[in-house]
C-alpha cells in the first residue's frame, strides 16, 4: 500500500484519448510534473477538465500549445491565445461553463449527485440544449455531472498516506477533482510522514488518492 | 467631454467606490474594476473577494517578497489581510451564487436599458469566456457595471444587447465618465452627470433609452 | 462593527414562530448556551432545522422536550424518546430528510443553487410529493433548498472579526448552516484577536457572521 | 443451532471482518457492525469513516481521556488515527454518496432476496428516521447486512420487504449466525453456513427463497 512513486508509475496509466482533470487556476496550483510527463510521452485526443487554459507556457496552456488537447471543457480561455486560434481552426473543441457550475458539476460528479440545478447561464447561450426546470417559482438549469478517468491533482504538502493539504489559492479546483475521477494522482511539493498533517487541515483525506509523487519541476 | 482613457477610468472607480459601504463584501472583476480598490474612503472597511479561493485579499505584494500560493482572479500576485480566509473553488462560488456577495463591479461589452449584461463573447471574434462573470452577475446582491461611455466610437449603452448575454436582467447601476444610471423598473434612470458633460451629450452617446432623474445630480467625486 | 455581543444583544432576534438552523451532531457540536436562551424566553412554534434531535437532556432534545417546536427537520429522532412522543400525539411535526440529502438542501439554500438531484431515496417512501427526474439513464429525486431567519452556529475558536475554526467533529452541520440564515449568530468556546486564526484554517468566513457570543453553559 | 445473542452477534461480527481489504474506506453502522472492527485480521488495514465527520477514526477512548469534539456517529466518545481527517456533514456524504466508501455495514428489520432493505421505520410503532442510513446503502460500493437471522421468533429474511424501504436493491450481502447470503441476478444464493447448523434449518428460518450454492461452504470463523 505505498502509494508514494516516481513519475514512471504514472506514465502507463496516462493514456491517449483519456479525460483528465488538472488542478489550477491560471496556473496557480496545478502539477506541472505531471504536464511535463504528458507533453513528454505525447499523449494526443485528451480531453481536460480544469477552470481556464491558462497561458501558452504554463499549466494546461502547455498542453494546450503543444496540440495534446482534443477538448476543453472550461470557463475561460482568454488568456491563452493558442486555445482561441486553435478553437477557429477546428482542431480544438471547446466547452465552456460558467466557473461556479463547472465546479459544482465536478462536485456532483464526486459525491454521487445527478446534476446541478443553478441559476447560471438562465437567459443566456449557456442553457442551449440544457434541460430548465421551474422551482418554487423561479427557473434554474440542470448543469450534468463530470467525471474523469485521471484526475492529476497539485498539493503544497501530502503524507505518505496521501492526506493533503493545499497553500493559499492553491486549493481552486484540487480537492473537488479529488472526489470525481477513476484514479487520483497528487504531485505534491513535500511529502512528510503520516501525523505532520493535522485531522483539521487536511483537505483531500488519503483514502481518496490512489499514487503520490513528489514535485520535479 | 472628451478626456483620455486614464482619466476616465480614474473618475468611474473613485465614483464606484463611493457606492461601497462598511462590511460589505466586495468582488473588483479584473482591469477597471480593479482600480476601485485605490479609492475607497478610508472609514469604509470593505472586505474583498477574489473567486479563485479567498476572502480579505490584500495589497500588491512588494516586488520580491511575492508568494506563488497566493494569486488573485487574474493570475496576479496578492496578498491576504489577517482577517482572510482561503477556501476552494466549491466553496467560493457558494458565496457568490448564494448572495453573500455584497457588490460585484464588473466591465462590459454592452449593456442595456433592461439590466442586461454582455461581456463574456463576440462570437468568431473573441471568445476569452465568461470565467465567473456569470455566476457573478446572477449571485450578487447588486450588480456595477464599470466601463468607459463609448468604446471606439461606439455606443455601449443600448436598447437591446446584441451580443450574447452574461446574465439577464441582473445589473443594477451602470457608472461612466459621463455619469452614473440606474436600471429601475420605468427604465434606465440617469441620476448624476460628470461636471464637464451636459444632458445632451449624455443621451447622443447613449443607445438606450434614458429617463432623467428628476433630482439629477453632479457626480461628487 | 463589533460583531462580539452579549446574549442580550441575540435575545430580540429570536421569536415565536421563526425557522432556526441549530449546529451539532447528537449533541456535539451544539451551541448550548444559545439554546438556554430559548428555553429562557419560553419560544414557542419554533421550526428546528438540525441533524438530530439528540437527546432529552442535550442540544435540540432540550427544545423538543420543553415543548418550543412545532416542526422539526432532521434525519433522526431515535434517540430523543419525546420526539416520537409528541410526533405520534400530534404536537411535533416531523419532516426526516436522508442525513446527505439534508445537508446539501442547507447547502443549497446557501450557495443558491436550486435544488438537490439525488439518488438517495429513490423507490422509498422519502419521494412522496416529490419531483423525480431521469438524467443519463438514472432516476434521482429533486430535493429542494432550506433556509432558515437564523442560524445558531457553535465554534470552538472564534476572532472578532467572526472568521471561525471547528475543531474535531464539532463541524458537521455548523459550516453549512452559516450559508443559509438571514442571520448567523456564532457561540464560541473561545474568542480570539484577528490574526489568530490562521486564513488556511477558518472554516466559516468572518463576512458571513453577524454576531459573536462568547458561550456561557 | 440456537446460540445465546451475545455469541450470535460475535460469530456475525467474526465473518463480516473478513469482508474487509487492505486499504479499503469502511463504514460501520450503530450496534452490531461496530462490534467488526474487534475482528479485523492484523494484516488487514481498513479506514474507519463516521458520517458525522470523519475518516481515520480509531478506538474508543480510556476513560478520563474523553475529548468532547470527538465523537462518533452513535454519539459516544473516539478517538481519531493519525492517518486521519475531519470534514463537515456535506463533505462527509460526498464520501458515501459519491462511491468512495468501499463498504457499509449495516443492521436491518428486514432484507429481501432483491436486495431491498427496511431499517428505519415501522410505521406507528418506531420511527428513528433514516439518519445517514439512506445515503450509506445507495452510495457505498458494497452493502453488507449484519444481523441475527431471526428476531423475536420472525423470519428477517423476506421474500419482499414489508417495512418501508431503506433503498431498493442495494444490499449485496447478508451476513447472520447461520450463515451467508449473496444477492444475485438469479436470488439469493447460500454461500456458506455455520458448522452447527443444516440448510434445512437454514431455509426453514428464511421465508426468502433460497438457491443453495453448489460449492456451499462451512463459515470459516
Amino acid at each position: 500500500m505505498n502509494k508514494v512513486v516516481d513519475y514512471s508509475v504514472i506514465k502507463p496509466l496516462l493514456k491517449d484519448g483519456l479525460t483528465i482533470m488538472i488542478g489550477g487556476f491560471l496556473g496557480c496550483g496545478t502539477p506541472e510534473g505531471l504536464i511535463n510527463l504528458i507533453l513528454e510521452m505525447g499523449l494526443k485526443e485528451l480531453t481536460i477538465i480544469g477552470n481556464d487554459t491558462s497561458f501558452v507556457d504554463k499549466g494546461i496552456g502547455r498542453l494546450i500549445a503543444n496540440g495534446n488537447v482534443k477538448k476543453a471543457i472550461v470557463s475561460h480561455i482568454g488568456t491563452n491565445p493558442e486555445s482561441g486560434k486553435q478553437m477557429h481552426e477546428g482542431t480544438l473543441e471547446v466547452e465552456l461553463s460558467p466557473q461556479g457550475t463547472l465546479i459544482e458539476r465536478i462536485r456532483a460528479g464526486g459525491s454521487g449527485l445527478g446534476g446541478v440545478i443553478t441559476p447560471t447561464g438562465v437567459g443566456t447561450i449557456v442553457e442551449e440544449g440544457k434541460e430548465k426546470i421551474l422551482l418554487q417559482g423561479k427557473e434554474y438549469l440542470i448543469e450534468l455531472p463530470l467525471r474523469a478517468d485521471i484526475a492529476l491533482v497539485f498539493a503544497s504538502k501530502t503524507d505518505t498516506f496521501g492526506n493533503a493539504y493545499y497553500k493559499g489559492t492553491t486549493k481552486n479546483f484540487n480537492p473537488i477533482i479529488a472526489l470525481a475521477a477513476d484514479i487520483v494522482v497528487v504531485e505534491t511539493e513535500e511529502i512528510v510522514e503520516v501525523g505532520e498533517i493535522h485531522p483539521e487541515v487536511v483537505m483531500t483525506p488519503g483514502v481518496l488518492v490512489d499514487y503520490i509523487v513528489k514535485g520535479d519541476f | 467631454m472628451a478626456v483620455e482613457a486614464k482619466l476616465a477610468k480614474e473618475i468611474i472607480a473613485k465614483r464606484v467606490a463611493m457606492e461601497l459601504k462598511n462590511g460589505q463584501l466586495v468582488n473588483l472583476g479584473i482591469g477597471l474594476p480593479t482600480l476601485v480598490a485605490n479609492y475607497i474612503p478610508k472609514d469604509v472597511y470593505v472586505v474583498l473577494q477574489s473567486e479563485n479561493g479567498m476572502v480579505g485579499m490584500g495589497s500588491t505584494p512588494e516586488q520580491g517578497k511575492e508568494d506563488k500560493n497566493i494569486t488573485n482572479a487574474g493570475g496576479q500576485y496578492v496578498t491576504i489581510n489577517s482577517n482572510g480566509a482561503y477556501f476552494d473553488s466549491a466553496f467560493s462560488f457558494s458565496l457568490i451564487r448564494g448572495g453573500h456577495v455584497d457588490i460585484t463591479v464588473l466591465g462590459a461589452l454592452e449593456v442595456d436599458q433592461y439590466g442586461n449584461l454582455s461581456n463574456w463573447i463576440i462570437p468568431g471574434k473573441l471568445v476569452p469566456g465568461m470565467g465567473g462573470a456569470m455566476d457573478l452577475v446572477t449571485g450578487a446582491k447588486k450588480v456595477i457595471v464599470a466601463m468607459q461611455h463609448t468604446a471606439k466610437g461606439d455606443n455601449k449603452i443600448k436598447k437591446n444587447c446584441l451580443l450574447p448575454l452574461t446574465a439577464k436582467g441582473e445589473v443594477d447601476m451602470i457608472v461612466t465618465e459621463l455619469g452614473v444610471m440606474l436600471v429601475t423598473e420605468k427604465g434606465l434612470v440617469l441620476t448624476e452627470i460628470h461636471k464637464d458633460t451636459t444632458v445632451e451629450e449624455v443621451i447622443q452617446l447613449t443607445d438606450a433609452e434614458l429617463i432623467i432623474d428628476e433630482n439629477l445630480k453632479v457626480m461628487n467625486i
